[in-house]
């Protein structure tokens, strides 16, 4: 059974461990006690962008509902604005934890696709960790290319008076696109950031076999 | 009432509400003496300050009558007023306790006339309505006030409204050289029953106490529904004197909660279901009531009462935990967050919204010695270690009256237990 | 020798031609004033951000942040890192805490860093400069600096999320903070203690994958500030700023608005004030031109 | 009554002096009030005034004291002669503050106040000062019935007191329904873990103590007496029968859990793994025996998952279970999930709650439970289908708004039923309730008490047993035996602890103030009690019936027997007395009526109607008081009488007012009903039962009913109070004067 297809039991604890295991803070979901002061903190948390809240997510999770929560596209909607945090009579650190069900869910591959900041997300680590520094122009454009060529043509469009705005004030610089900002060790960089990956999933994998 | 001399057999009762009361009847009344101390003016404690009892929603001042009429007729109960125990040494059936006594200002010639009241020009904030409105510097803490003798407010002192209040009297009540007073007095058992104080609402940040005006804790709106109030029992929002009809309730604010206080106060459930029911007493065709909760504690016998509100359709319940409190143009709080049951998000006006605030042991910064052993929220648990110092009422536990008269009339026992020994040996 | 040395991490957005580049330039010219000496932390590395975590996992965001600590602790020992940047400073803080608290992940740390030949032997304190510039120099101080005060200018005071929260300055609150309308005061402009949107969130990197999502709250934001009369809009952060500035014009196509409200850095405030000229402050680095500060700027200085 | 010497002293202080005329009033004493001795002073609460008096009584030999001055509640450390008979005349709070200071005002406040004067010097007359009961029991043993945890407290607390204990215990051994379980919740920090019972150390304690002695397999098979002097016969198993001595008693006979077998939707009776509470302490108890793993009964098997349903017959609203919370549990049912998890952290244990109840320090074991991996789901169970060797539970998810939500292949549920006092016989059950069935009866007396009105203690609605449970929650409706422990409210270990001890004092004090003849709460230390003369005695069982505290028994000839240390002094028998031959010292038939006759009636062309009000002495009365202070005013027309409860009114006091010529009587009480406010729990309601066939006698006189008006007054009434009275006072300007004037 692959971990995508893994079928949780409902209302049993398999799918909290999983998480518990796998995901970031995860071992704070049980704590839960389903008072909503999350969801009613989360700045972006109009039904439309939510699906599952995060109090709902904690208790789908405690449900079993793997398949739902792991597609689901409501923990990229997280602003990282830690007003769930600060207000959780449980202190539990909901941010990271969203964060966190989000990287398992990319990691199992589950989660969506077109999912756009899922994309900006990736490509953000990418893009900042290829050079040690964060290329702005290339990271907006790879946003906006994301959809394709002529999505990509579009969305520069819409952005344009965004973007002759920071050129003329210099807070973008054209050729960022041919260089631009990065560190000196990069080797040493990728070679930290190699073994931390090669660390991290010798653990998660640890602790899946139990 | 009298004023016999503490030995190792008196029991020293720490405390004036209604579990301090209750602890030195009980002893008292079983053939113990007693020295009762109240660090305000008058008996009484936080319940004297209630408006109504949940769940029969009688009168706590109907019981204090009962309890104040057994207190007259008993020569065993010594009351010191204005009074606190700043440290106390020895060990059990052996202490010595050190009492800091603040000036009355008024001697028991006072008859509670009322004529310095009205001599006297300058006003204070009246804690007993928690500074929601203020009293004359010379006055009597409350109708029920025992000792039934005024108080001059120390601001007074020292100015000419003080002269006046003297000049005023024609009893010679008015002491104005009075002075702090230290005094030691013998026990051989010590009953803590220092009650309770609500939990500082201003530390609860997203709900705006302090920085909008009809944002009221729990303990205020029973001021504001007292018939002796502040607004003689109209339920009037403080921003503009409105009627407030529109009142959300938020249970929880500070309980249950790791960046306020660990525990769940236990009472505050019953007294939000409580003062829905004054809601509706006081605005019987358009009052209306949200409870926003986690769980609604209605416990054992009160779940009636639970049961009796819900029915009530001028009552709605929310289950969740409110996110923050804005203000909208109209001064109006406004709760913003999700209801839990579903997934529904709201964003509701309401003309007052009160807080359930939780319940602190007032414990804090007393010497006691052999340090005192107490649980993580700072009640005072039951530990041998602690002597014969004992916790009564809410000094021990988040208790509702019933619980606290019984854990009072328990510690009475526990009590008379030390004397009875330390009587046996001296026998 | 300087009153006050740092180590100074000034993070992506704060370079030369970046986002935030205007920050970077208010900030030196204001250091210089108040005597602070920063000194970049040789070959700094981003700090993974918040939003990086599709793909950042635990580890290896915190070997990023660990190795700027190293590099520090190499070059700059004994000093205390300085962030500008409110995703720097949150980014490396929570690193700090998390290493501090587990010591697998402090010896999974050391072992990853070990392959950029680094190593981190003390957990340094992690400051914003607005800590800096409250803790360590204090108010009196760098109210005596003014010379130039900006009288009449009423500035609504937006501290976002991340230099509030989960953090925050000490002694503030989540809900109301009030240095930054300390700040504003300081400089002798007018604040708005009121403003109720000072905490609300600009939509992080939402505003760049889902900008429909982020510009309701950045209408809210600009929107009160113009109900309390605001000129323009102070704020500490630089994704905060970026936000609330270049999508104006956004928000304005969508909601029929005429936003054009100039949103600050206060060490922009604090140079002008300074007596600092237009360019000393990065007053050229508005999308939406500071006109009124740039008059100021303009006018001779009171000595 | 030869040797009275009656004196009345009036002050001047307050502005009594300045408002009133009170050299008139000496006289009025004097003249009407007939004292020997009258006297004012100007400050007669002083040193200097109380001096005089008690040179008065010292010298002058004055056994009767009429003060008049403040009310009866003010100053009450000054004028304290506890060896004479005191009446206070109410001249400040009830005259010249509620009065307004006008000249059109002088002449009826002063009429008021000398009426006052002539009711103090009438009501002192008709006193003496009380010297305690008689039939006084000089017993120091408690009586604890139940060897549970409440029991045996209660039994170890008094015997550390000094008491001597019997302590009966229907089975074989002690311990109770905590005897029965593997562990209690925790009640120190941290809070975390299941801890030790404690009861092995409580039966050991018991069994060592020399001052207890323990009758087990044993009931109460009758209790005669009263406090101080209770006669307790303990029948044992093998048929002997013990008679004990016995000062006060301790009913702490606890709870039965609610019969889970009528819950049939909850599986509950269907499956051997669907358990109550008490099912699983069991299944616990007997892992830790074993190997500690906890099995399925039905095939042994370990319990791999294992649903805890809340609620279970509780908090209904349908009227076909318990409709009210057990309070402890949802911390039993937490406890039990960390049986499993302790264990075993992979057995999946789901709480499915709709309110999740853990007060104070229970959020942290309900944090601690999460901790472990207990799981909470809010939602109400809707079906428990027990199929083989598993159960499907079907509930209703709140939060994820699945009303169809299920686990499937649950080795076992258990079933979170409440608590069912064992209260005994309820006496007051309706007949025809009793007949039709529709509420379960317990056939079984506890304490067989020999009582007029029934062999247990009276309930309340759900069966637990009577109280004040706000303010005075141990007042029971029998003197000298209390309840405590669950058989008075659902409660858990810790709490039936404190309950205990504090029961444990109250029946210390009962037989401590027994001996001495004192009253027991809320007249604690009142010497005076009933008298009856039986001459004058019709047989006709008021007494016996209606008295709240079932005092007074019938002896072979019928005729009443007061058990004074039963009786609380609220005078209820005196009030329903038909021909009036019960009275107290210092309260009786005379003390009032002398008062009522001493007003002085205007005649009819005056306009000056006269008001009788008879006003509850702990509600009413400090309610008029507190007007006067606030300074409302209120007709001058009144004549206020203090009762000790409207259960003490005896018509004859209204039928002799209104053929005086009062022109109207109000009378003031406190709320009666299923929320009573009467501090003798009945006694409001049955004044009020004998004061609706006040009709009848108006009818008889001719006069109408607005003549009476029995009014609800609570100790807040200050306002509202006065307000009455005005409005009372306005009605009978329009019915006009009594036609009983002047004869």
């Amino acid at each position: 059974m692959s971990a995508n297809t893994a079928v949780a039991e409902k209302y049993r604890n398999n799918f909290l461990k999983e998480i518990e295991e796998q995901v970031e803070m995860g071992d704070w979901v049980k704590m839960c006690m389903q008072c909503g002061v999350c969801s009613g903190s989360c700045p972006t948390n109009f039904q439309s962008a939510w699906e599952h809240p995060p109090q709902e997510l904690f208790m789908m999770i405690l449900a079993g509902k793997r398949e739902e929560v792991l597609t689901s596209s409501s923990m990229w909607n997280c602003t990282s604005c830690y007003n769930c945090i600060v207000r959780c009579p449980r202190k539990l650190p909901i941010t990271h934890i969203m964060h966190g069900i989000a990287e398992y869910a990319h990691r199992l591959g589950m989660a969506p696709k077109m999912q756009p900041t899922r994309f900006f997300s990736g490509l953000f680590w990418k893009n900042c960790t290829h050079t040690g520094r964060v290329n702005e122009l290339k990271l907006s454009l790879g946003l906006y290319f994301k959809d394709g060529f002529v999505q990509g043509v579009k969305n520069g469009m819409a952005m344009q008076a965004v973007a002759i705005g920071l050129l003329k004030a210099r807070r973008l610089n054209p050729f960022e696109l041919f260089g631009g900002h990065k560190c000196k060790d990069q080797t040493g960089i990728q070679a930290m950031l190699k073994k931390a990956y090669e660390i991290e999933r010798s653990r998660k994998t640890a602790k899946m076999a139990g | 009432m009298t004023e016999h001399v503490a030995t190792n057999e008196t029991i020293l009762v720490v405390g004036g509400g209604i579990s301090g009361m209750t602890a030195a009847l009980e002893a008292a009344e079983t053939g113990k003496n007693v020295v009762l101390v109240e660090k305000n003016p008058a008996l009484g404690g936080r319940t004297s300050q209630l408006y109504r009892y949940f769940p029969k929603l009688c009168h706590p001042t109907c019981g204090l009558e009962i309890n104040l009429r057994r207190l007259k007729g008993n020569p065993r109960v010594r009351l010191l007023t204005l009074a606190e125990v700043t440290g106390i040494e020895g060990s059990t059936g052996n202490y010595t306790a050190t009492i800091k006594v603040r000036p009355r200002y008024v001697n028991e010639n006072c008859t509670a006339c009322g004529d310095c009241e009205r001599a006297v020009e300058m006003k204070v904030d009246d804690p007993f309505n928690y500074n929601l409105s203020q009293h004359k510097a010379a006055y009597l803490p409350n109708a029920m006030a025992y000792p039934q003798r005024y108080v001059l407010d120390p601001a007074i002192i020292g100015t000419a409204d003080a002269e006046k209040a003297k000049a005023a009297c024609k009893y010679g009540a008015i002491d104005l050289d009075m002075q702090e007073e230290t005094i030691q007095v013998k026990a051989g058992a010590v009953i803590w029953a220092t009650g309770w104080q609500p939990y500082d609402a201003a530390k609860i940040q997203p709900y705006g106490y302090g920085r909008f005006k009809n944002v009221i804790t729990s303990v205020e709106f029973e001021r504001l529904a007292a018939l002796q109030g502040p607004t003689g029992g109209k339920i009037l929002r403080p921003s503009d004197g409105k009627e407030a009809k529109n009142i959300a309730f938020i249970q929880c604010a500070g309980s249950r909660d790791e960046n306020h206080l660990r525990h769940c106060s236990r009472i505050c459930c019953m007294a939000s279901l409580k003062q829905t029911h004054y809601v509706r007493e006081k605005y019987p065709e358009d009052g209306k009531s949200t409870i926003y909760y986690i769980d609604i504690r209605a416990i054992d016998r009160f779940e009636d009462f639970y049961q009796k509100v819900q029915a009530d359709p001028s009552v709605n319940f929310i289950k969740s935990k409110v996110a923050k409190i804005t203000e909208d143009e109209h001064g109006n709080p406004v709760c913003h967050g999700v209801d839990t049951e579903g997934y529904k998000r709201y964003t509701t006006p309401h003309d007052l919204v009160v807080l359930a605030v939780g319940m602190e042991p007032s414990v804090k910064g007393i010497n006691i010695p052999g340090h005192i052993v107490a649980d993580s929220s700072g009640f005072i648990e039951a530990d041998p270690a602690n002597g014969a110092v004992f916790g009564a009422g809410c000094a021990s536990n988040a208790l509702d009256v019933n619980r606290a008269v019984q854990s009072a009339t328990a510690a009475a026992l526990r009590a008379i237990q030390v004397v009875n020994k330390v009587a046996k040996a001296e026998a | 020798m300087a009153k006050h040395e740092y180590a100074f991490y000034p993070g992506c957005s704060s370079q030369k031609g970046a986002s935030a580049s205007n920050y970077l330039t208010s900030v030196e010219s204001m250091c210089k004033t108040l005597d602070v000496k920063l000194t970049e932390i040789p070959d700094w590395n981003c700090c993974g951000a918040s939003i990086g975590y599709a793909e950042a996992g635990e580890l290896p965001r915190h070997v990023l942040n660990a190795r700027n600590f190293a590099l520090s602790e190499q070059h700059l020992p004994g000093q205390e890192i300085v962030a500008t940047c409110a995703a720097c400073w949150l980014g490396a803080r929570e690193t700090r805490e998390r290493l501090t608290h587990s010591d697998t992940l402090m010896s999974d740390t050391r072992e990853a860093l070990k392959e950029a030949g680094l190593t981190i032997n003390e957990m340094p304190n992690i400051r914003h400069m607005v800590e800096v510039l409250i803790e360590d120099l204090g108010f009196d101080e760098m109210k005596k600096h003014v010379v130039r005060p900006l009288e009449g200018v009423k500035i609504a005071g937006y501290v976002g999320c991340q230099t509030n929260r989960p953090f925050g300055v000490d002694g503030e609150s989540f809900e109301n903070p009030q240095y930054l309308d300390k700040m504003v005061e300081m400089v002798g402009a007018e604040s708005i203690p009121e403003y109720e949107q000072k905490v609300t969130c600009c939509g992080g990197a939402l505003a760049f994958s889902e900008p429909e999502k982020a510009q309701a709250q950045i209408k809210d934001i600009v929107e009160s500030a113009y109900d309390h009369g605001a000129e323009m809009i102070v704020t500490p952060c630089p994704l905060c700023q970026a936000n609330v500035e270049i999508y104006q014009g956004h928000v304005n196509k969508k909601y029929g608005t005429k936003f054009d409200i100039p949103v600050m850095y206060y060490s922009q405030l604090m140079v002008v004030a300074y007596g600092g000229s237009a360019k000393d402050a990065g007053l050229n680095g508005q999308v939406i031109k500071a006109r009124r500060l740039e008059e100021i700027a303009a006018k001779p200085v009171k000595r | 009554m030869a040797d009275i010497k009656v004196a009345a002293y009036i002050c001047k202080g307050c502005g009594l002096g300045e408002r009133l005329d009170t050299d008139a009033l000496v006289k009025i004493a004097q003249k009407d009030g007939k004292v020997p001795l009258a006297k004012s002073h100007d400050f007669l609460c002083n040193a200097d005034g109380v001096a005089m008096i008690k040179n008065d009584i010292a010298n002058e030999g004055v056994t009767h004291i009429m003060i008049g001055a403040c009310s009866r509640r003010a100053k009450t450390e000054a004028f304290n002669f506890p060896e004479n008979a005191v009446a206070r005349a109410n001249l400040r709070e009830g005259v010249v503050w509620i009065r307004p200071d006008t000249d059109e005002a002088r002449e009826t406040t002063q009429e008021m106040a000398e009426d006052y004067i002539r009711m103090g010097c009438a009501e002192v007359k008709a006193m003496t000062a009380p010297a305690g009961n008689p039939n006084t029991g000089g017993s120091k043993t408690l009586l604890v019935v139940g060897g549970g945890v409440t029991g045996m407290t209660t039994a170890i607390e008094a015997s550390k007191t000094g008491y001597s204990v019997v302590l009966v215990e229907k089975s074989g051994a002690l311990g109770g329904w905590a005897g029965k379980l593997y562990k209690r919740t925790p009640v120190h920090e941290p809070y975390k873990s299941p801890a030790d019972t404690g009861v092995a150390d409580l039966v050991s304690q018991v069994l060592a103590d020399s001052n207890i002695k323990l009758y087990l397999n044993a009931t109460i098979a009758k209790t005669d007496g009263a406090p101080g002097r209770f006669v307790v016969d303990v029948a044992t198993e093998s048929g002997a029968t013990h008679t004990e001595d016995i000062g006060a008693i301790v009913q702490a006979t606890g709870f039965t859990l609610y019969d889970m077998n009528k819950l049939p939707e909850l599986g509950g009776g269907k499956s051997p793994n669907v358990v109550d509470q008490a099912g699983l302490e069991a299944l616990a108890s007997a892992a830790a025996a074993g190997d500690g793993v906890i099995r399925r009964p039905s095939d042994g098997a370990p319990v791999k998952s294992v649903v805890f349903v809340q609620c279970a017959g509780q908090r209904d609203t349908t009227g076909q279970h318990l409709s009210y919370c057990s309070g402890f549990c949802c911390n039993a049912s937490i406890k039990q999930a960390m049986y499993f998890k302790d264990v075993n952290p992979d057995v999946d244990t789901t709480i499915i709650y709709t309110d999740l109840r853990t007060p104070g320090n229970g959020e942290d074991f309900y944090r601690s439970a999460q901790e472990k991996g207990v799981i909470f789901t809010k939602g109400k169970v809707a079906e428990v289908m027990p199929m083989g060797n598993t159960s499907t539970v079907k509930f209703n998810d709140l939060i994820l708004g699945d009303t169809d939500a299920s686990m499937v292949d649950v080795d076992l549920v258990v079933l979170a039923t409440g608590q069912v006092p064992n209260s005994g016989v309820n006496i007051e059950l309706p007949a025809e309730a009793a007949e039709a069935g529709t509420v379960e009866i317990k056939p079984i007396s506890i304490l067989n008490l020999s009582y007029r009105q029934g062999p247990d203690v009276p309930q309340l609605k759900q069966g637990f047993t009577d109280s004040h449970f706000i303010c005075f929650p141990y007042e029971t409706r029998r003197t000298g035996i209390y309840t405590a422990g669950p058989v008075r409210r659902p409660m858990d270990i810790a709490q039936a602890r404190e309950d205990a001890t504090g029961a444990a004092l109250k029946a210390i004090q009962a037989l401590e103030n027994a001996e001495l003849g004192r009253a027991a709460h809320p007249r604690s230390g009142d010497l005076s009690f009933p008298k009856i003369r039986l001459e004058g005695c019709t047989q006709c069982k008021r007494c016996t019936v209606e008295c709240p505290f079932g005092a007074i028994d019938e002896d072979e000839k019928r005729f009443p027997v007061v058990n004074e240390s039963r009786c609380r002094r609220c005078g209820t028998c005196m009030g329903a007395c038909p021909v009036r031959v019960i009275s107290f010292d210092n309260y009786s038939i005379n003390s009032v009526g002398a008062q009522i006759k001493a007003v002085d009636i205007p005649d009819e062309f005056s306009e000056k109607p006269r008001i009788l009000i008879l006003a509850c002495e702990n509600d009413a009365y400090p309610a008029l008081d507190m007007a006067g202070m606030s300074r409302n005013e209120y007709s001058a027309f009144v004549r206020i009488i203090p009762i000790r409860c409207l259960g003490s009114v005896n018509t004859i006091w209204i039928t002799d007012a209104l053929n005086a010529g009062y022109d109207g009587v109000m009378l003031m009480g406190c709320k009666s009903g299923d929320e009573y406010q009467c501090h003798f729990v009945k006694g409001s309601e049955l004044g009020r039962v004998r004061l609706s066939k006040i009709d009848d006698t108006l009818k008889t006189l001719n006069l109408e009913s607005e003549r009476v008006r029995d009014l609800e007054v609570a100790i807040t009434d200050i306002e509202r109070v006065p307000e009455m009275i005005n409005k009372y006072a306005a009605e009978l300007v329009a019915v006009g004067p009594s036609p009983f004037k002047g004869f």
